[in-house]
């Protein structure tokens, strides 16, 4: 039987978290590998949850990032401002995962509006805790599903920053080093010195063309050092 | 409810996922209450509701949707059309506001926003320089502060003193940057529980203008301890909420066609509620010590 | 605590009257550290010994007293005869100063100093103005990030989750303003005991360095639930802190001459401890609720 | 028998307190006078203390701001990060109660140094809170000894800002109405539209001249409006 795409994908992040011991979390899909790498690959992992709750241990995979089976048994629950401003910019969270409905080649992601901003096609959700994850968190996994609708030359707005902006200003110098991978469900990706996405490797199964089909930019190759 | 909130208002009805106040959501939408500005981290399904029964002009949130399930359509449909103002932050930046608005502060730096579009979006997100390295510009919000923030809890005193374990998001913030606040209580009990354990006060009776009981108050969110988050309601919302004349027909029935939240719980299926309810899970006791 | 506190260090032994490792500080003199820069709010009786030692070249401080009683004489001796360099600020100064270094600001904006000669003494108080009202100039600190940062704590888990009952001062931005966090305990506990109260917990383990079990290890402050304020002991600190060659003496009985907290403990009146110790205050039991 | 002039100071604040929900208590006489208060004249009053307590009822005299005492049956705990941002300097304080080693006729309170700050003929303890007390307490209630030694014609250093700076700077517009009482062994003392203290009335057993030949200025009275 085979693993399917978004099985994939859990897999692959929850890989990015080995030896990692704190994960900034955010639901659906990087919360699922978020938990199944505790309970493989990274045994002292500790859930944070912009909720405000450290070191959860679910009985269930939430619903929400809100839902009481973070909070029972957990090591300890804080007020948003403590946790965003203790914990997120105060640089203790090694990785941040991020999802997004667009990304561009420099890893700027987009969850606010597909369409102008004034007068959207589509309004998504926004920032939420995202725009700062992206900042402060030490490295920041990105995992999202792949069509040449979400790998576009140019994101609609940049809601979380990457390496640079479309408009070419530079990453801040007090930022962290942003985003490092992003997986989707066909493949893994990393970012080059100049800050350029680049396929790190397809998932099994997947050829190099399927993954060049499903971008608006071709992506590079990593260089072989 | 009827005192506190009136047309025109910027009302907050905080709570994290946690402890939401549909009860004074509901309340506010019978009482016809007109041209809020409404203020949340997560409008939520309160506030798609609100939008819906409309009762707002204007939306201050920094994340737009029905966690886990997709998408606030009513609120969704309002912007997209421009029917309904908004003014957008992130989490942070919306913490930020709250913690200025309560400090008094002109502003709240945060490291945020540099490289995004969101400060093209909302001019209100600027840029100060520091005195100890002029060449570091930091982001700043302004101060948010509503004319009432009202929240969900599990208990207080007759006196307002106000308690909450669990997760506590930005009540405390949202509450003291209001003129006025209110609390919802599932239950109220003697001052001498409170007393008993004053680390579990969020919010000393001085900073409370008014305390009401409503037992299941914050259903379909949760309290902790006390019920579940309904995941199901928040499921079966979103074709009530694609379907505008559904979801008319959904107010009508469970919040204009109700007296009040005990008529409400009365419409829900007790076995509802009943499901809902989780197993014991106790803090246990720790001792403060008697000092004579 | 020898590997974590180093000559030159900036130390923070923090604890606002409650909790005040006074075991820590004992230990640094015993390891001769010197030229350390002292923060401290307080700096209380375990700075005045550290400077009597003769371990500190600094002090960072917003209030300089023996609390109750009157001067700390070593500290007021070493400042007017100017052998100890003093940065000053106001309490909530101070408070602003951790928090800037645990949120990684550039600085903290506080209303506080205006028409005071306090930004005279110290030019690290600075102002800045309001994007949103220019002529709104607002008073700023700078961050402090300790080296390293002592507090003592009622209880801690072996992965150092740590929890606190009772005032918590500012424990917890100056424990995350620092590179590296000890805290000392009157209890080890299992992690379960923890878990079970999540709400409690000042510092998660991710955040604590190393965890040390001194059982009194805050006398003659105290330790909510566990032992009361040793107000004997403040009010005879005055006459020995007053003459430096009974305080040197002191020092010797007390800190050079014992080899550890046991010893100190040891030696102290068994019927001092027992006087100390209040009777029984619960703080009752709340439910969390298990969810499946 | 008739009572100390310490006693005689603690009643005459406690009066002060009367009506008054929240009063911000430093140690000493303040703590005295806002127990006696709500023992007597305001019932309701709160007591809040800058070591981060709200509502206590101390079952004794506490010794210093951070007893046990205070906590043990209090309403609230709070850092003092949440308490000095959210209460002081949220507004929420309706008093707050300083001593002094000097005062001026502007209500600057000297706690800091006697002689130069560089070189102190004595150190004092500094502010403590009562730099952001004395500016952001609704109003504040002075309690102090009185002599020629503490009621000078110019402090040797303001720590904490009165009605003007001995320099003429006004009072910020943002602070909050400032000192309206002074409470000493031989009288109480408010202050005139312009910021200049004036006697109110000298306690009993106390004359005019009594006041006078304890102060370096010539103390106003009160006008008779």
């Amino acid at each position: 039987m085979s693993a399917t795409p978004d099985e994939l994908m859990i897999a692959a992040a929850a890989a990015e978290l080995v030896g990692v011991r704190t994960v900034f979390v955010g639901i659906g899909l990087p919360n699922a590998a978020a938990n199944l790498a505790r309970q493989t690959v990274a045994p002292d992992l500790e859930l944070i949850y912009e909720s405000g709750v450290i070191g959860s241990r679910p009985t269930r995979l939430p619903d929400s990032i809100g839902d009481p089976a973070l909070v029972s048994g957990a090591t300890a629950t804080m007020s948003m401002h403590d946790l965003f401003a203790y914990f997120l910019q105060g640089g203790r969270i090694e990785v941040g995962m991020l999802g997004a409905a667009q990304i561009d080649r420099w890893g700027n992601l987009n969850t606010t509006v597909i369409g102008p901003y004034e007068h959207p096609t589509t309004r998504l959700p926004g920032s939420g805790g995202a725009c700062e994850i992206a900042l402060n968190a030490a490295r920041v996994v990105i995992v999202m599903n792949q069509t040449r609708r979400t790998f576009v030359e140019q994101v609609d707005f940049v809601t979380s920053p990457g390496h640079r902006h479309p408009e070419g200003t530079p990453r801040p110098a007090w930022a962290s080093a942003g985003p490092t991978s992003v997986i989707t469900q066909l493949a893994t990706y990393r970012f080059g010195a100049d800050g350029e996405m680049e396929l790190a490797a397809p998932h099994d199964g997947v050829s190099e063309a399927d993954v060049d089909a499903a971008s608006c930019w071709p992506i590079r190759r990593a260089s072989s050092t | 409810m009827a005192a506190h909130v009136h047309d025109g208002d910027v009302v907050a009805i905080e709570g994290f996922t946690h402890l939401i106040s549909f009860a004074a959501g509901h309340e506010i939408i019978r009482q016809g209450r007109r041209d809020l500005t409404l203020a949340r981290l997560t409008p939520d399904l309160v506030y798609d509701q609100l939008v819906a029964a409309g009762c707002a002009r204007k939306l201050v949130f920094s994340w737009l949707g029905n966690p886990g399930v997709g998408s606030l359509h009513a609120i969704r449909r309002a912007v997209e059309t421009g029917s309904l103002e908004i003014e957008e932050y992130s989490h942070f930046g919306m913490v930020g506001r709250y913690a200025a608005g309560a400090a008094r502060l002109p502003f709240y730096p945060l490291r945020s926003y540099a490289g995004s579009d969101l400060p093209d979006a909302n001019p209100l997100i600027q840029w100060v320089a520091s005195p100890y390295a002029p060449a570091d510009e930091i982001a700043v919000v302004p101060p948010l502060n509503p004319d009432v923030t009202i929240i969900h809890a599990q208990r207080a005193d007759a006196e307002g003193n106000t308690q909450v374990w669990g997760l506590v998001g930005v009540q405390r913030e949202a509450a003291l940057a209001a003129e006025r606040v209110i609390v919802v209580v599932e239950e109220l009990v003697d001052g001498d529980v409170v007393r008993s354990d004053p680390d579990r006060t969020l919010l000393p009776g001085v900073a409370v203008t008014a305390v009401c009981v409503e037992p299941y108050g914050a259903h379909p969110s949760f309290a902790q301890g006390y019920y579940d988050r309904d995941n199901a309601f928040y499921r079966d919302w979103d074709p009530i909420s694609r379907d505008p004349a559904r979801l008319d027909a959904w107010l009508d029935e469970w919040v204009r066609g109700v007296p009040d939240r005990a008529a409400y719980l009365a419409k829900l299926d007790h076995e509802v509620l009943d499901a809902l309810r989780p197993g014991p899970r106790p803090s246990g006791s720790v001792d403060y010590g008697e000092y004579r």
